[in-house]
């Protein structure tokens, strides 16, 4: 039984690792654009990332509150989106 | 090493990374878009540091608030070339910092393990707070004194935009698929905020993580063009910002006068007077958060 | 009815949970791969809100299988939820945006 | 070296790159960012030396808690400052 719980562990820890190296790639894109809506991209991709972690942190470590934070990452993910767009689109000319 | 030092380890160098991008891009946009997905980061690293409030009022300000703060003042900026400083002075910067690293690692590296005094005491005491959750307990009865100042310090930052000039643009309409959207989130993210509240009497959550919450809803709405203009001149909106305040104010000057002294609540009555106090708080600052964020010169000055 | 739940909460289940996990991992593997090498950004934007969302969906998934608790199983597809609802707009807002900057002059990013 | 070393190491690193990119910026921006990432440093020394012992200490998390908002009140008052002056040199500069 021990084997198969270790296995589960090395299960958890390749998916873990999996995600937070899907974090780093993200930044390639902030680097490299080329458009501001590429950069902005990885906000998103990060907030799903992170959602994803977290998740996995609270069931991981015990800590079931994480899941409110996923919950509140992804919502502001939004909210983060939308500001772009209002804020720095060009404003129209009338 | 292990599986945690690995994941620690690499969790280290993304936010390294991170830093060092928000600080030395080259394009404002960029370090902008940097320091967002740090903000996103840190709400992991407080999660591992098996910090879940943090890890909740991080997500909710580090990464949604500052950000749209960033990117309207961003929107402001005219596009100002960045004059770095002479080679030789940030040379020597980086001399006098490194050194300055060296000796507070060394010091703080040698401290000895274990809780400060203070910590202990409070985990020891939480069950005569009147709620369960040692950090609310800290927060609105250890040190109370702490969190009404910090409210004050939400108003005064208010009264401190009123001052200045605001400029006063325009956003362009939004899209209707904007409209919509927003039109589902402000009403989540009030029900996530009042959620968020509730729990933080024997759970990580509270007032502060639930106004930074619902402050981001409202800031959206008014982004959008679709929340009701919130105008200083209108009493009920001074009001409602001062509400968290005088509320703290009123039960300090009560339990002075009536009961034990300052901010000792009377036994039986400090939970009841906990949740009045965090309710009152949560409207005030999201109420302000949206204003010092989204507000502009027809709200603020009138 | 409590044969159903041993199968649930038993060994059999867990392994497939796990399984879950991996597959998701696999989608997220795919998604981060479509972010670096697509071309442009409306194929980068498909690449994250669709292959991402799916990973997160099985991690979800294989997570509510091993906890087996039904207000936690709930929170966590309700974060699913969101994350989905939001890829799919933030994908239209950020394209929208991207083509509205196109159609004016070509401003350089700062 | 320990989680907790490994921690308090970073924040102290974000701390000074803060201090550092403070010194060399000129842009109010980039001056605040940095400025914000030197705080989260701060705040990241104080989490984790609040995790050493056996419990998580928390008046160093309550303090925490506190800071991010003061934090992000004053980033919104010197955005907002800054952004004020930017309007006032236009309005200097232009000839109307």
């Amino acid at each position: 039984m021990s084997g198969f719980i270790t296995v589960m562990g090395l299960i958890m820890v390749i998916v873990l690792t999996v995600l937070l190296l899907a974090l780093l790639a993200s930044l390639v894109r902030v680097v490299r654009g080329p458009t501001r809506a590429d950069r902005l991209l990885s906000v998103q991709m990060m907030s799903t990332v992170g959602t994803g972690i977290l998740l996995l942190m609270a069931h991981y470590g015990q800590q079931p509150a994480l899941i409110d934070a996923a919950l509140i990452i992804a919502l502001l993910a939004a909210v983060i989106n939308a500001a772009l767009v209002q804020l720095l689109r060009a404003p129209r000319h009338d | 090493m292990t599986a945690d030092g690995f994941f620690d380890a690499l969790l280290a160098m993304l936010i390294v990374s991170l830093a060092c991008g928000a600080l030395y891009s080259r394009s404002l946009y960029r370090a902008v878009v940097f320091f967002i997905a740090l903000g996103l980061s840190l709400a992991l690293v407080w999660a591992r540091l098996s910090a879940p409030d943090l890890a909740l009022a991080e997500a909710a300000i580090g990464a949604g608030l500052t950000g749209v703060l960033l990117l309207s003042a961003l929107k402001h900026q005219a596009a100002e070339p960045l004059r770095p400083m002479r080679p030789s002075f940030q040379l020597l910067m980086a001399v006098l910092t490194g050194v300055t690293f060296l000796l507070v690692l060394t010091t703080v590296w040698s401290m000895p393990a274990g809780m400060a005094q203070v910590g202990q005491l409070a985990l020891n005491s939480v069950n005569d707070s009147g709620v369960e959750h040692p950090i609310t307990a800290v927060l609105l009865n250890f040190r109370a004194w702490d969190t009404l100042l910090e409210l004050l310090v939400v108003v005064l930052a208010l009264l401190g935009v009123r001052q200045l000039k605001l400029p006063n643009d325009r956003l362009p309409v939004a899209w209707p698929l904007l409209l919509a959207w927003s039109k589902l989130l402000a009403p989540l993210s009030l029900l996530l905020g009042v959620y968020l509240l509730w729990r933080g009497a024997d759970a990580p959550g509270g007032a502060f993580q639930a106004g930074a919450l619902i402050g981001s809803g409202l800031l959206m709405l008014k982004l959008v063009g679709l929340a009701p203009t919130t105008p200083w001149s209108h009493w009920g909106i001074r009001l409602l910002v001062l509400l968290g305040s005088f509320t703290f104010l009123l039960v300090a000057m009560a339990t002075d006068v009536f009961g034990a002294g300052w901010l000792t609540y009377p036994p039986g009555w400090n939970k009841a007077l906990i949740l009045l106090i965090e309710v009152a708080a949560t409207a005030s600052i999201a109420l302000s958060l949206a204003m010092l964020a989204g507000s502009d010169h027809r709200e603020l000055n009138q | 009815m409590t044969e159903v739940w041993g199968l649930i909460s038993g060994p059999v289940a867990h392994a497939v949970a796990y399984g879950f996990l991996l597959i998701g991992a696999f989608f997220f593997i795919s998604g981060t791969l479509g972010v670096l090498r697509f071309p442009d950004i409306y194929t980068r934007l498909h690449a994250i809100t669709k292959a991402d969302t799916l990973g997160l969906g099985f991690i979800v998934l294989g997570l509510c299988l091993i906890s087996g608790s039904a207000r936690t199983s709930l929170l966590m597809i309700g974060v699913w939820v969101l994350v989905m609802a939001s890829g799919a707009t933030a994908c239209q807002l950020l394209a929208r945006y991207e083509q509205d900057d196109t159609d004016r002059e070509r401003r350089d990013d700062r | 070296m320990t989680d907790v070393q490994l921690f308090v190491g970073l924040g102290l690193l974000l701390w000074l790159l803060g201090l550092h990119a403070v010194m060399t910026h000129r842009h109010t921006i980039h001056r605040l960012i940095a400025i914000n990432v030197s705080g989260s440093g701060v705040f990241l020394v104080m989490v984790s030396l609040a995790s050493r012992g056996e419990g998580v200490d928390p008046v160093m998390q309550a303090l925490v808690v506190t800071g991010l908002v003061v934090a992000v009140c004053a980033t919104a008052f010197a955005l907002r400052l800054g952004s004020a002056r930017q309007q006032s040199h236009d309005e200097a500069e232009s000839p109307s």
